[in-house]
């Protein structure tokens, strides 16, 4: 009896190691994804100080009738000071200097985009929110703290002065950065943007996409169905489990010697990074494939086959239908990944300071992780920020990814 | 009586085993025949030598001569879809497609390309589910999958699947085993009931099976013929003492 | 209930056919054979002789039915006794099929002179016997036992009456010498009635193990 | 691109509908050796097979034929150039043709980048024209081939599955692809630095490579003590081990409680969130060990009075870990629910409790397959890149102190490459070298937990 | 081969044991019922009355025996048909037994002054019966057919010699009034001897049937 | 005789749907029982709870009374672990460990602590494997892979296996429907063999088998206990009409 009862007590400490396990695991993603969470939650958002801006018809020398490209072409640098001489006329020129220092560097861009919208400003004052520079806006944000030292900080105590003041005047605003979503890459952290690297990662998907599924898919029906075993189905075994194997990094050193280097791709687009992806990619999907068209029990193609169905009709009558869910959910989690890749991508330059956003696969393009990289490798503070909220909407992608095919698989799941 | 199926000295080898010795044994036309023996004695490799389902096994060599209607089966003449066919198979397993009821039985004659026609494919379908003896059972629900009948009812699908593509000889490899005693007895009574149109070889691991449903018995043993002949002799007075230690639960 | 396989159903029917059909012949026979008796057709009782090779066909067409049935569907339970019983009544019935050529054989060739009551006694042995094998068969498609016990006492009263018979055959043999071979056929033919009684009694003790599933005595 | 494609479908498509018109009136007379369907799809191959073989050719011809028409129109300006300006001009001109213009370009390259638009328009014209044509000849052809006993299905068959083989051979050209790029440069490589010194140096400071330009000639001397790549396998084991010792014992736990013990609803709850820690990009576990991870480690290592670095090896290998437990904990599930469940209703059957039961029925038996995802698992730790590259320092030192800073194979890979020196120069070129011996590394670790794996499943089959 | 079941070899075995005892005691049986006809030993006549029980008891021991067989086994080919032969054989065996319990009853009783020739016939017929019984039984054991055709012919010679036996008796009986009980019994002694061969006969179409699968008149 | 095993009122449901309904049946020391029924009628579920195998399936709910040697086995007392001790199970596809013949049979010994010694542990599965008949056959190669026998061995070495930790019953699945005829044949010998040491516990498809190797045989059907009684009696003379239907073969 003593035996059992210490067998009982082991088993319940067996049982405990596993909780323990599982829940550190759990506490693991809970810590990460809430981390990040809260460092990026702030990068939605901006921090805007209202002024009132006077669209100064002589100052900016165009009139009622200038067309788009004239505006476009004007200087608002000059109507920007004036404004600025204007609203705090009784600080000294260096004062203003520090001030304007509180705004985002490019304000006379902003304002010339609020004229541009709307031409009837021309001559009128108005209330016009600009966006704060970083360092304000992670003050703002409460990101910041100011208590430390003045010479440890950009914001100097006059500058803090000045914007408590906006504050107490509720001048100061938190909207959302709809720019965030619409935006390339900048050189600041104010206006980076991350549609440049969404659509990079984009296109680099499609072609991803494009070239690994109907190959992995028709040699997957090759090795399974209609390989005979011999030397040559042996090869294309290995070198399928071992392209499995690989590290992205080398898949990206194939993509810089082969693609780059010896096809004289173009460096830096979709196209390239795609087909590197899809090299990484294709191993995957050919297992998940391959896995399906295994489960798919023999008696399944022998039934077709007895009925005179040639070997062809067979795979693409029966076999191939019957193992399409569970490829698609290998197809699914081996694009979520490669969305994730940034190695690869380092070495065929897909890593660059892109501000455009890429209107085909052939232009150049970073993709949603490459551009995390870029960012997090930036000093500055505001990029942090950046980094994290870019890497939310990865996660959010990924996981909405990751649940899908997990409902893929329930749904299809089938029991012969 | 008619020999539909005819074989002489066939012997299947699988790489260096060989798994039929030297068989000659003939079927004869709108018969069961049944093909006994203990496991592992080449009875289902026979079997599947008669619709060449073997040919799916690299390793598998057939030699000797296997016709039907006196046309030599292995012969470059015959393609083996036109072959199968004629000679239609029902497996151990029930193994319905996983598409409707409707489907799983059109899918033969849509191969073949029987009729373009969804009346005259309708009229297949019944017919075949009907000589099955399932279409009562399944006539309000054509359009449910296949595999959600019971196992009894899948195995007359895949009846009823073989039958639609009209084959003169139909295969049938333990095709109770999987089944229960009443399910068993109903695929049984469908034998005899299908033996007025369509020969049939089925193998079988139970005697008594063999000795109910068939006309013709065969006893095989470590891949030979042993004995061959009316399913009544064989199980009251073989003429083979093998046989008659096998059948009386003589073994070791 | 049937069974479920419609074959196994027919060769069970056909054999309970065949049983009737040797029943039904049975009754006939005893009819004709008791009309012998009457009448001293050598006509009929050539029929009767005749008539016999169906029961003995019929004996050996169900007793094959029967080997196959068990060879080849494995009865069980009231199947298996029906099947079991069957083989054991078969022989009973081919064996009063038997004794009544004997009453034939030797009824036709009785001298006309004899005395008529021996004949009359004799129908009446021929008639309770004949009753006797009708109910025992009734008995047993209907697979009631109610009767069969009165069957065994009806027995006990064909015994008496023929034991009577043989001891005013052996007194009227010992006057009569010139009609000793007669009067042994007549014995010969009591005889015979008595043992188809006998025979009814053990099919009904079959009867009783088709029913019970045991016999009576055990 | 996107047009001509569409332009070949249509075709294609509408040649199938034909062919399957054709058919059927024919199979009106006689019944056809094949079905319809495959006269349909003999024509649509008949089509598009020849035409984009052709459509390719043009393409991969398009450059060249570019280049002479280029030379042709400009043969005047170019004769006075040397190959490499040639190639720089044609390059500006074409960047110009695509609209990138850096404010510099003289009047010639205008031109010639005119003379390329022009060009691509009449290229695609004739793209669009050769397509047709053979289209239309083709069509011909297979129209003709649509007769009662022509065994069309045979043919269809036999094409498609040609096509399907060729697929499948391309992962032996991927592989060749990988050796081939990583093999040249790697040879490259040797000839500045001796392969000896490379496996077996224990300095590795790349730097030294860097007074180099490639005017002066190389002092293979310095080289020697340069590119040891003993202290990068070091820190690279090192991060690699860190890593395990964090996933081996939590994810086996898992594997075991989820696919043992836990109820259905926390399974199916625990099993993908934790399957989420495989599916998050790794620069987002590098960004998080080196801006979260890191600092929290030094501080505790102040606390503690220990002497920690901010690029230290625990923080890469401790991420690593985490986000390596998914893969052990996935692969091991795998392998303990397959294990059948007759096994398990033995082991109760006998008496056994849950625990008695899976480790010594269950964990034996699935134990090759167990052992097989730990090394894919440590495979995996070693080839990867992202977070060792944001998380780890680039400073080589052979160690086996966690607390100390760490380099790794990957990280110095990428390092070499995202430079800006030219591809003569080793420093750049032992990337490659570097890449070959992770390649072997992890192709051997693999080959082994495969074989091991594979074996294992046969148990059960 | 034995069976790989060995509680079916067993049963199997039981039942080949079971007859070769009943045959056993029948031969006893037979010398008992011979010994009788010349001593007239009532003693020994209750003694063969009595052991008639042991082989009615054989009869119905084997008949279950074999019911269970097949209801439990599902005999088939040999043993199917050896278990039918018994079934059959064992009526006919019993039916011996009887005939013989009938020789006893009749023999101890029959008066010494009869002539002894009449005796040493039904003797000769007696031990003809009983080698008859004997070699049948040997050919069901040793499942040889070889003599059983020869035992027909010999059926034939008691037959013969049973018509002969009547006719003395009958011609005796016309001669000697008083004792015609006594012939009486004779004639159904030898009747009983006679009817032992046509069981023999049955007996061995049965052991045909066994050997050969059919019956030798099909 | 003497009951070991006896049960009152089962009911057991799994989830809503009822399997075993309101089942009163008693099992006697060292007899073979046999629980026969056409498929689905609860058998397995029944036999399952008599050493709460069924305990593991969580929406399987068991009412009624289940004692061995009178003690409550859904008692708060009874240790699981304890009473799986004293009842053995032997299943329907043979399920070696993937360990050595040796190994297999000394799991249970080893658990459950019988011994520490290694001479008393062999002893202990030498004769597990001799009473099970397998000894003779792989006294050679103790140190083989279990999976490396033939079926029939292996259930052989289940049987061995269950019977090293001393059971007082021994439950069987199907056992042999896993089995060629031959296999089969071995195992039911065994089984009569068994029983003179062990109570035995049998669910099979096979009338035939219940008939050949059972003393006392119970009918289920849909989760009723229509008949149990003596093997010979239920297979000769059964009481109730469906008994005697479903071993007749009429089903409908
Ligand atoms: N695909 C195969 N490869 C190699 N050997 C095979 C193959 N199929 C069958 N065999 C061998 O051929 C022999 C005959 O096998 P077959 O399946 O015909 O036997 P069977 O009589 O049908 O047995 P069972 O009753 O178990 O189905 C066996 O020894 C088997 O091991
Ligand atoms: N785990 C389970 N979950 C839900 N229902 C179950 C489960 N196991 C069995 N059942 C149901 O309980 C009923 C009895 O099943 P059980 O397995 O006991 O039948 P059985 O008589 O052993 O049948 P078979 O002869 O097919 O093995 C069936 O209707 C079955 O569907
Ligand atoms: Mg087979
Ligand atoms: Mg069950
Ligand atoms: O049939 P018996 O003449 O022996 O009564």
């Amino acid at each position: 009896m003593t035996n059992l009862t210490k067998r009982k007590k082991a088993e319940r400490r067996f049982q405990f190691y596993g909780i323990f396990a599982v829940g550190l695991s759990l506490l693991f993603v809970l810590v990460l994804i809430l981390n990040i969470f809260f460092a990026g939650i702030g990068g939605f958002f901006k921090t805007s100080f209202i002024i009132p801006f006077h669209f100064d018809q002589n100052l900016l020398k165009i009139d009622e009738n200038s067309s788009q490209e004239q505006i476009r072409k004007a200087s608002f640098r000059k109507v920007t000071s004036e404004n600025f001489k204007t609203i705090f006329s009784n600080y000294s020129k260096d004062e203003i200097k520090q001030i304007k220092k509180l705004f985002y560097r490019k304000i006379d861009k902003e304002a010339q985009k609020q004229l541009l919208d709307n031409p009837n400003y021309l001559n009128r004052t108005i209330e016009i929110a600009f966006t704060a520079s970083t360092g304000i806006d992670q003050i703002h944000k409460g990101n910041f703290n100011r208590d430390i030292p003045e010479n440890q900080r950009k914001i100097n105590n006059f500058q803090l002065e000045i914007y408590d003041q906006f504050v107490s005047e509720g001048k100061v605003k938190k909207v959302f950065n709809t720019d965030y979503f619409l935006t390339g890459d900048s050189r600041d952290p104010e206006s980076a943007g991350v549609a440049s690297s969404v659509m990079g990662s984009v296109f680099t998907i499609l072609i991803c996409f494009l070239l690994s599924f109907p190959i992995a898919i028709f040699a997957s029906i090759y090795l399974e169905e209609f390989a005979k075993p011999g030397r040559t189905t042996d090869l294309i075994e290995i070198n399928i489990n071992n392209l499995a194997a690989v590290p992205s990094i080398i898949f990206g050193l194939l993509g810089l010697g082969i693609l780059l280097n010896f096809f004289g791709l173009p460096r830096s687009t979709a196209l390239v990074g795609g087909m590197v992806l899809s090299f990484m990619t294709l191993p995957t999907i050919i297992v998940a494939c391959r896995s399906s068209l295994r489960a798919v029990p023999p008696s399944i193609r022998e039934g077709a086959l007895a009925l005179g169905a040639t070997k062809n009709q067979v795979v693409f009558h029966h076999v191939l239908p019957l193992a399409m869910p569970g490829t698609l959910t290998g197809t699914i989690i081996g694009l979520a990944r490669a969305v994730g890749e940034t190695a690869p991508l380092l070495m065929i330059g897909m890593v660059a300071f892109i501000m455009n956003v890429p209107s085909t696969p052939l232009d150049p393009a970073v993709g949603m992780p490459a551009q995390i990289y870029l960012w997090s490798e930036s000093a500055e503070r505001g990029f942090i920020e950046k980094t994290s909220s870019a890497i939310i909407l990865l996660l959010i992608f990924l996981i909405v990814v990751n649940f899908v095919s997990v409902y893929f698989r329930k749904k299809y799941e089938k029991k012969w | 009586m008619v020999n539909i199926i005819t074989t002489k000295n066939v012997n299947v080898h699988y790489g260096d085993k060989k798994a039929i010795d030297n068989i000659s044994l003939n079927f004869l036309k709108n018969n069961v025949t049944a093909l006994i023996g203990p496991s592992g004695c080449g009875k289902s490799t026979f079997l599947r030598c008669l619709n060449r389902m073997n040919d799916v096994i690299e390793i598998c060599k057939i030699e000797g001569q296997i016709c039907m209607n006196n046309i030599d089966i292995y012969s470059n003449e015959i393609e083996v879809e036109q072959l199968r066919e004629k000679i239609g198979m029902v497996f151990q397993k029930p193994n319905p497609f996983p598409k409707s009821i409707y489907d799983n039985v059109a899918y033969g004659p849509r191969i073949h390309g029987f009729t373009d026609n969804k009346e005259e494919l309708d009229e297949i379908v019944n017919t075949s589910l009907n000589k099955a003896g399932l279409f009562n059972e399944v006539k309000d629900r054509l359009d449910d999958l296949g595999t959600s009948l019971s196992g009894g009812q899948q195995q007359r699908l895949c009846i009823a699947r073989a039958i639609a593509i009209k084959p003169e000889v139909i295969l049938m490899d333990e095709p109770c085993s999987a089944l229960d005693p009443i399910a068993t007895s109903i695929i049984e009574e469908l034998i005899t009931e299908l033996k007025k149109s369509y020969t049939i070889i089925i193998v079988t691991h139970s005697m008594q099976q063999a000795a109910r449903v068939s006309d013709k018995t065969a006893f095989f043993h470590l891949g030979n013929l042993i004995e061959e002949g009316d399913t009544s002799k064989i199980f009251t007075k073989p003429d083979n003492q093998k046989t008659n230690d096998y059948i009386t639960g003589r073994f070791g | 209930m049937q069974h479920t396989d419609k074959n196994y159903e027919i060769q069970m029917n056909s054999i309970n056919e065949k049983l009737i059909k040797m029943g039904s012949i049975l009754e006939e026979q005893f009819n004709k054979a008791l009309k012998v008796l009457s009448t001293r057709d050598e006509n009929l009782a050539n029929d009767i002789i005749d008539t016999d090779k169906q029961i003995n066909d019929l004996n050996h067409d169900i007793s094959d039915t029967v080997f196959q049935i068990i060879a080849m569907r494995q009865p069980m339970a009231d199947d298996l006794r029906f099947l079991f019983c069957s083989i054991k009544i078969i022989r009973d019935l081919e064996r009063i099929g038997d004794h009544l050529v004997t009453v034939a054989k030797k009824g036709y060739r009785i001298n006309s002179s004899i005395p008529p009551e021996f004949i009359e006694k004799l129908e009446i042995l021929g008639n309770k016997a004949s009753v006797m094998t009708h109910d025992a068969l009734n008995c047993l498609f209907e697979r009631k036992l109610s009767q069969a016990d009165k069957i065994a006492e009806r027995d006990d009263i064909i015994d008496t009456l023929h034991g009577e018979f043989i001891k005013d055959v052996l007194s009227y043999m010992k006057q009569n010498d010139d009609y000793i071979p007669d009067s042994l056929s007549l014995i010969q033919i009591s005889k015979g009635l008595e043992r188809v009684g006998d025979r009814i009694t053990n099919i009904m003790e079959e009867v009783h193990f088709l029913i019970e599933g045991k016999y009576s005595s055990e | 691109m996107f047009y001509p494609v569409l332009f070949l479908l249509v075709l294609s498509v509408g040649g199938y509908y034909l062919g399957i018109k054709r058919s059927k009136e024919l199979s009106k007379d006689q019944r056809l050796a094949s079905l319809p369907a495959y006269y349909g799809y003999l024509t649509f191959l008949y089509i598009c097979i020849p035409t984009i073989i052709v459509w390719f050719i043009l393409l991969i011809g398009k450059n060249f034929i570019l280049a002479q028409y280029l030379m042709a129109v400009l043969s005047d300006h170019l004769q006075l150039m040397s190959s490499n300006e040639i190639k720089l001009f044609f390059s500006k001109a074409k960047n110009l043709s695509l609209g990138m213009s850096f404010g510099s370009e003289s009047d010639i390259e205008l031109f010639a980048s005119q003379k390329i638009l022009e060009f691509e328009r009449l290229f695609k014209l004739f793209t669009y024209f050769v397509i047709t044509l053979i289209s239309a000849f083709s069509f011909y052809t297979a129209r003709k081939k649509i007769l009662p006993h022509y065994k069309s299905q045979r043919y269809v068959e036999k094409i498609v599955n040609r096509f399907i083989q060729i697929c499948s051979v391309l992962a032996i050209l991927i592989t060749l692809g990988i050796f081939l790029s990583l093999v040249f440069e790697t040879l490259n490589f040797f000839s500045y630095v001796n392969p000896f010194d490379f496996l077996f140096g224990i300095n590795w400071s790349p730097n030294k490579a860097f007074v180099i330009d490639s005017s002066e000639t190389i002092d293979k001397e310095i080289l020697k003590d340069a590119f040891g790549i003993i202290p990068l396998l070091g820190g690279t084991l090192l991060i690699a081990f860190l890593a395990m010792i964090v996933a081996i014992p939590l994810g086996l736990m898992s594997a075991i409680y989820l696919a043992e013990y836990a109820p259905k609803k926390i399974r199916d709850f625990s099993k993908p969130v934790i399957e989420i820690l495989a599916g998050i990009p790794t620069v987002v576990y590098g960004f998080f060990a080196a801006l979260v991870v890191a600092p929290k480690i030094v501080l505790l290592g102040k606390t503690l009075g220990l002497d920690v670095s901010s690029e230290s090896a625990l923080a890469a290998g401790v991420v690593m870990g985490v986000m390596i437990i998914p893969f052990v904990s996935s692969l091991s599930d795998d392998v303990i629910t397959a294990v059948p469940q007759s096994l398990r209703d033995g082991s109760f059957a006998l008496g056994a409790t849950k625990s008695e039961t899976i480790i010594k029925v269950i964990l034996p038996s699935a134990l090759p397959g167990i052992i097989g995802s730990f090394l894919l698992a440590i495979s995996r730790a070693i080839g990867e890149t992202m977070i060792v590259v944001m998380a780890a320092s680039l400073q080589a030192n052979l160690t086996i102190n966690p607390l100390e800073p760490a380099t790794t194979i990957t990280t110095q890979i990428v390092t070499a490459l995202t430079g800006d020196t030219e591809f003569d120069n080793p420093k750049t070129l032992v990337a490659f070298a570097l890449g070959l011996t992770l390649f072997f590394v992890t192709l051997f670790l693999n080959y082994f937990a495969l074989k091991i794996v594979k074996k294992y499943r046969e148990i059960y089959d």
